[in-house]
């Protein structure tokens, strides 16, 4: 009768057997979702609350962005870039801007560079704080670390809004420098905010990182061992949560990054609770870094005047630029044909790859510590799908 | 005019305007209608407070738009928002899953509503006031309290949602572990007075020292921890964060609420409040003093007065906790309960029999009463502290080189 | 017939119900239930009893009655348990498939 | 008063009846808290409140839940698979049986002349004269069903807890 | 001991309650319609075509249709038509102008490319973020008459740039007439007058003055 006979309408719980469990509940939690950051999905098996089984499903926002910046211009693509982690436009432009240059072996002025280094750490700690506020909202508080931490990030943003004119798809970089000389004003109100910035990492830290439900909470939860980490090709705070030393800043040093003083803090355990206060320990080096690039700012144009923003046509070639994004190893390989548009484009989003051990990370924890092993790995879905 | 009688003079105004057969029925609907009316009210306030205070909290500023119809510059600093809300919950369509259970599906928020408001009935809510004065009061409260777990399975269940499913199941865990806890943090005030009568344990706590020191039961120690135990435990049975499990919005959506929308949904939200509010008045009459001033030379305020008075500080530190607390897991959950909560309130059992057999020490040997008995309650409760937090503490970390 | 009767009449019938149930269905759980209803129905006798007997003041109906709660408390508890280790080594709550006297 | 019995009993029949017969365990589960409550009904219509509250908080609050728990706990494949009645013959011999032995336990009630028929309703018990009770002429009973009620309780756990060795820790 | 994390977080959420009242740092919530939003000078939403005088936007568009935004727009929402006829542009050079120029604005990602490549200063992003529509397809798809918006309107949204593109402007315009002249000069002898030189080209001030 039915058009599709297996897909009767009956009892919508439906179970499955397996012969070590029993019988299991298979949940698909997502694409709507609240704690799925996004139109994430994962079909979760469990036993009793339990999680046996984990599979991540997502695509649901793919946009053919490589494919679409395979028929653009490079600075078409630019705009594009902003909307793979809109949580981060600014380091997003910067890793496609060194790609570009990469490419073309442009120059950046030197007070570029540093405007660069600047809005990168600048997003870091937009990213960060945003992350834990959330991260925080999955471990079940009532929105209060979350409106704390967004408070902190709307400040951020209301400086990128006013110097890029958006407040997250800056669309700030260009191939050999930077769109916008900002105004002294702008430092000076940027500086402010960094100094101030110590202040609400050390109420958070009060307010949570003690608070024994959160210990109990995140402390060995989600447990990933560095080897592991390292074959999966993880990246970013999930991966020096493992105590792997692995920060592109220091082993690249790209711009000019050697130039300044941070330390890189490792985790021991490798759980929920060291990816939290990765990012915890990372916005206080962020700080330190932004303090030091506002004391040596030099002086100077903003962009190289040799650079070309309409017909720009990089030689055939091929380029991998990489930065160390708030979230990982954020690379564009770009091959060259000579023609207006890249020939081959191709991003290795540091979301997707970080998410590629979420079922090793959640098997045998329960429900409630999956999403909170989904929050601290630190998705953005426009980018897991591009 | 006596404000302490005030509510009671009313009511026999009214009634006497009945005809004699009729006056025990009128009576009783007055009571009833005063409970439903003054808790409607108080639930509707306590929404618009829980979101305001909520707000402050997260440096936010609340709802502040709502005024009244037809006066669009009057905003009332948002006090119109429950009924507005009211109004959007009854008008809203009402959906019913396919496969749901539609009786139970039903049922559930008729339940849940019903029995949370039974236990307002034998609260003292002022030195005249009390509903219903019952022999087995204690007793009564509790079995009253009971029925609204087995509505949230009702629910849970009857919704054919795996989230509901997994939120009854919760539910089901989280009633068996904290019922005990709960009704054991009382016995200590049952045993020290004697009664299960909640008017005369409020009568019990009468009086002050000097004038100012009131013998409330919380400042004693077995009563301090009692206390304790029992904020937590109805913190536990009423739903709420950090023990919302059952409709943990991060991890099962809304839990056992997931397929209710329109009325269904603001009863189950009403008989949260309604729960919610209920303990609190427990825990006001057990602990607090009931309708008892603070102090003897602010006993002409009306003992009704207080009584609302501390049922809103307790709201208040109820919303507080809420801003502030992350969710617990279920295992953690339990196991607080089991290994930490019922231990300890087990202890403070002996405590209170302690402090029951000693009346006698006064003098410099009431201060050994007193430290006795503080520390029948503080070394377990930091050595079951240490154990039920072993393994857990802020780490210290190393950079790279 | 006297008030006293229709309680026990009542209780009778509860009895019955309880006894139908236990004994027709297989089901382990509702034939725990089923005893259940019995015990309960023996209560409403004492409380019957208690009520309508000639030494009501004593109280010793009431007294039965709790001891009975309690003891049929345990016995729920005890029962359920054997259900659920049953279940998790045989995957059945049928009476009839639990026939071996080993787990 | 006797029509207010007729009421309650009816009540808790129909529920008693219904969750014997349903298909479905929850039902069942369910239809029998009901009953379950209107004992407590009927306790508190002879007066016995504290038996009334007793019955509720244990079997309303605290059996069914074990019920509910055991039902789901020991679910087979779809939560509302239904619970058929086995077979026909074995259904029948049951409700034969109960009906014998209504007819006997009738015959006993009808038959025998109670003397106390018309006795005063008495006043209801205290909860100050059920604890002297229990606390004196009684009080060997109450440590024994406490003891009881420890050793059920550490049994219940004993016999429903995982005992596969090789199972990781939770 | 247990419960002193506890404690100390309901410490800071006091703090931040208290806060909340007296100390702006924390309460940084503005009541939007009824406090304007403040939108700094750079903010960008939407482009609108400049044109010189607000009497006649359609005449004094300084859109010359190069259809250089059209080619470089990222999501490809411009739509331009070049005129058959020419018109004086600011500078009284006769130019082409956009017949049909179109934004669709449900497709536009407000990216700002299409002003920085825009040679003449004819496209600015806009400070109008309230826009709402009933249609998603007409509704949303802006026409000329639409996009237009007169040189005073974009001094006062953003009068650091628009003051730059004026001087800028008035410096090329300047020396567009001195060449004029210099040309005029050189043809003294012939018998008619320059013929672009005649066509008043209206300042860019005078645009400004009129509402």
């Amino acid at each position: 009768m039915s058009l599709f006979p297996n897909m009767a309408v009956g009892p919508t719980v439906r179970a499955v057997h397996d012969e070590f469990h029993g019988d299991l509940l298979e949940v698909s939690m997502g694409p709507q979702h609240p704690s799925t950051h996004g139109v994430f999905r994962m079909v979760v098996t469990l036993d009793g609350e339990q999680i046996v089984k984990l599979k991540p499903v997502f695509g649901y926002l793919h946009r053919n962005h490589e494919k679409i910046a395979e028929s653009t211009s490079y600075l078409g693509s630019m705009p594009y870039t902003d909307r793979l982690d809109y949580l981060c436009s600014m380091s997003t432009n910067w890793a496609y801007a060194l790609a570009v240059e990469k490419l073309s072996g442009q120059a950046v002025p030197d007070r570029a560079q540093y405007l660069r280094i600047v809005m990168a750490e600048l997003t870091r700690l937009v990213n960060h704080s945003c992350l834990v506020g959330f991260l925080f909202n999955d471990l079940g508080t009532s929105f209060t670390p979350l409106l704390y931490a967004f408070r902190e990030r709307e400040k951020i943003l209301d400086l990128f809004e006013s110097l890029s004119g958006s407040r997250m798809m800056c669309n700030y970089q260009r191939f050999g420098g930077c769109r916008v000389d900002p105004s002294p004003e702008w430092l000076a109100a940027a500086q402010a905010l960094v100094d101030n910035f110590p202040r609400f990492l050390d109420e958070y830290e009060t307010m949570l990182t003690g608070n024994e439900i959160m210990l109990a909470r995140t402390q060995g939860v989600g447990r990933l061992d560095p080897a592991h980490a390292v074959n999966a090709g993880l990246t970013g705070p999930v991966l020096r949560a493992c105590g792997v030393d692995y920060d592109l800043r220091k082993v690249d040093g790209y711009g000019f990054y050697p130039r300044f003083d941070f330390r890189v803090p490792l985790g021991a355990h490798g759980d929920t609770y060291d990816r939290y206060m990765m990012r915890i320990l990372e916005m206080r080096e962020s700080v330190k870094i932004l303090q030091q690039a506002f004391r040596d700012l030099p002086a100077g144009p903003v962009m190289d005047p040799k650079a070309k923003l309409r017909g720009f046509r990089p030689k055939a070639g091929e380029a991998y630029g990489r930065l160390e994004g708030p979230k990982g190893e954020l690379g564009f390989y770009l091959i060259s044909d000579g023609s207006p548009n890249p020939w081959r484009y191709r991003v290795r989003p540091p979301s997707l790859i970080n998410l590629t051990l979420l079922e090793e990370m959640c098997l045998g924890h329960t429900v409630a510590d999956a999403v909170v092993i989904l929050g601290s790995i630190d998705i953005v879905l426009g980018e897991v799908d591009r | 005019m006596n404000l302490e009688t005030l509510p009671l003079q009313v009511r026999d105004w009214i009634v006497g305007r009945f005809p004699d057969a009729l006056q025990w029925l009128v009576h009783h609907l007055l009571s009833i209608t005063a409970i439903l009316t003054v808790f409607g009210l108080f639930f509707a306030f306590t929404t618009i407070a829980e979101r305001k205070l909520l707000a402050r909290l997260q440096n936010r500023l609340g709802p502040n738009r709502s005024g009244l119809p037809w006066f669009r510059s009057l905003k009332l600093w948002g006090l119109t928002q429950p009924f507005a809300d009211a109004i959007k919950a009854i008008t809203k369509e009402d959906v019913v899953p396919a496969a749901a259970d539609k009786v139970l599906h039903f049922l559930a928020p008729v339940v849940i509503v019903a029995f949370s408001l039974l236990g307002f009935a034998v609260l003292p809510f002022g030195r005249h006031l009390i509903p219903v004065e019952l022999d087995a009061a204690i007793l009564y409260f509790f079995a009253a309290g009971t029925a609204t777990e087995l509505a949230i399975f009702m629910a849970g269940w009857g919704s054919r949602n795996k989230y509901s499913l997994l939120a009854a199941m919760r539910a089901l865990a989280q009633l068996i572990s904290y019922e005990l806890p709960l009704i054991l943090s009382v016995v200590p005030v049952v045993m020290i007075v004697g009664t299960l009568s909640t008017q005369e344990m409020v009568l019990a706590q009468g009086g002050w020292t000097w004038g100012v020191l009131p013998h409330w039961h919380v400042f004693t120690p077995w009563g301090f921890a009692g206390f304790l135990i029992f904020l937590v435990a109805a913190l536990a049975e009423s739903n709420r964060s950090p023990f919302d499990l059952p409709e943990a919005e991060s991890e099962i959506i809304a839990g056992h609420l997931t397929e209710y929308s329109g009325f269904k949904y603001a009863l189950f939200f009403m008989a949260e409040y309604f729960g919610l509010t209920a303990l609190s008045g427990l825990g006001v009459t057990l602990f607090l003093g009931g309708w008892q001033a603070p102090c003897a030379f602010l006993e002409f305020i009306p003992s009704w007065l207080w009584f609302m008075g501390k049922l809103a500080s307790m709201i208040v530190f109820f919303i507080w906790i809420r801003g502030t607390l992350l969710r617990l897991r279920i295992d953690q959950l339990t196991r607080l309960s089991w290994k930490f909560l019922v231990p300890l309130a087990l202890l403070n059992l002996g405590n209170a029999a302690f402090w029951a057999l000693t009346p006698g020490w006064t003098g410099p040997l009431a201060l050994a009463r007193w430290a006795v008995s503080a520390a029948i309650i503080i070394v377990p409760f930091f050595l079951l502290g240490r154990r039920l937090s072993a393994g857990y503490a802020p780490r210290t970390y190393r950079y790279a080189a | 017939m006297s008030p006293l009767q229709l309680c026990l009449v009542l209780s009778s019938l509860l009895f019955c119900v309880g006894l139908a149930g236990a004994l027709a269905r297989s089901n382990t759980i509702l034939v725990l239930l089923g005893i259940e209803l019995m015990l309960n129905a023996a209560n409403l006798n004492f409380i019957a009893f208690w009520r309508y007997g000639p030494q009501p003041a004593a109280g010793l109906g009431v007294i039965f009655v709790l001891f009975a709660i309690a003891v049929a408390a345990a016995e729920a508890a005890v029962g359920l348990a054997l259900v659920i280790a049953i279940h998790r080594h045989r995957k059945t709550v049928r009476l009839q498939d639990s026939t071996a006297l080993k787990g | 008063m006797t029509l207010a019995l007729l009421l309650i009993g009816f009540l808790l029949l129909a529920a008693a009846g219904a969750a014997m017969l349903s298909r479905n365990l929850i039902h069942s589960a369910l239809l029998l808290t009901g009953a379950w409550a209107g004992i407590a009904g009927f306790y508190l219509w002879a007066g016995a409140e504290f038996v009334a509250f007793a019955q509720v908080l244990v079997y309303v609050g605290a059996v069914s839940m074990i019920v509910l728990f055991a039902v789901l706990l020991t679910r087979q494949g779809a939560t509302t698979a239904p619970v058929e009645f086995d077979s026909f013959r074995r259904a029948a011999a049951g409700i034969i049986t109960a009906g014998g032995v209504m007819g006997v336990l009738f015959g006993a009630i009808l038959g025998t002349p109670m003397d106390v028929t018309s006795a005063p309703p008495p006043a209801s018990i205290t909860v100050r004269q059920i604890g002297a009770q229990l606390m004196g002429p009684h009080a060997a009973a109450l440590l024994i069903v406490g003891v009881l009620l420890t050793v059920a309780l550490l049994g219940a756990i004993v016999i429903a807890a995982v005992d596969k060795p090789d199972d990781p820790a939770p | 001991m247990l419960g002193s994390g506890i404690l100390k977080g309901l410490g800071v959420t006091a703090k931040n309650f208290v806060g909340s009242y007296h100390d702006p740092a924390r309460m940084v919530t503005e009541e939007y319609p009824d406090t304007p939003a403040r939108l700094p000078e750079a903010y960008r939403n939407f482009p609108f075509l400049v044109t010189e005088n607000a009497t006649d936007p359609m005449g004094t568009l300084r859109c010359v249709a190069c259809q250089i935004c059209e080619k470089e727009c990222p999501p490809q929402c411009i739509y331009i038509e070049k005129s058959k006829d020419k018109k004086p542009d600011a500078t009284g050079k006769p130019q082409l102008y956009p017949a049909v120029f179109a934004i669709d604005t449900a497709v536009c990602m407000s990216c700002q490319i299409c002003v920085e490549v825009c040679p003449f200063d004819a496209i600015k992003m806009d400070h109008v973020f309230a826009v709402a529509a009933t249609n998603r397809f007409e509704g949303l798809l802006l026409n000329r008459e639409q996009l237009a918006k007169p040189n005073s309107y974009f001094q006062q949204i953003r009068p650091a740039e628009a003051g730059e593109v004026d001087t800028r402007l008035a410096a090329e315009r300047s020396a567009a007439e001195e060449k004029a002249r210099a040309a005029a000069a050189a043809k003294a002898a012939a018998p008619k007058p320059a013929a672009p030189a005649a066509t008043p080209a209206p300042k860019p001030a005078e645009g400004g003055a009129t509402p």
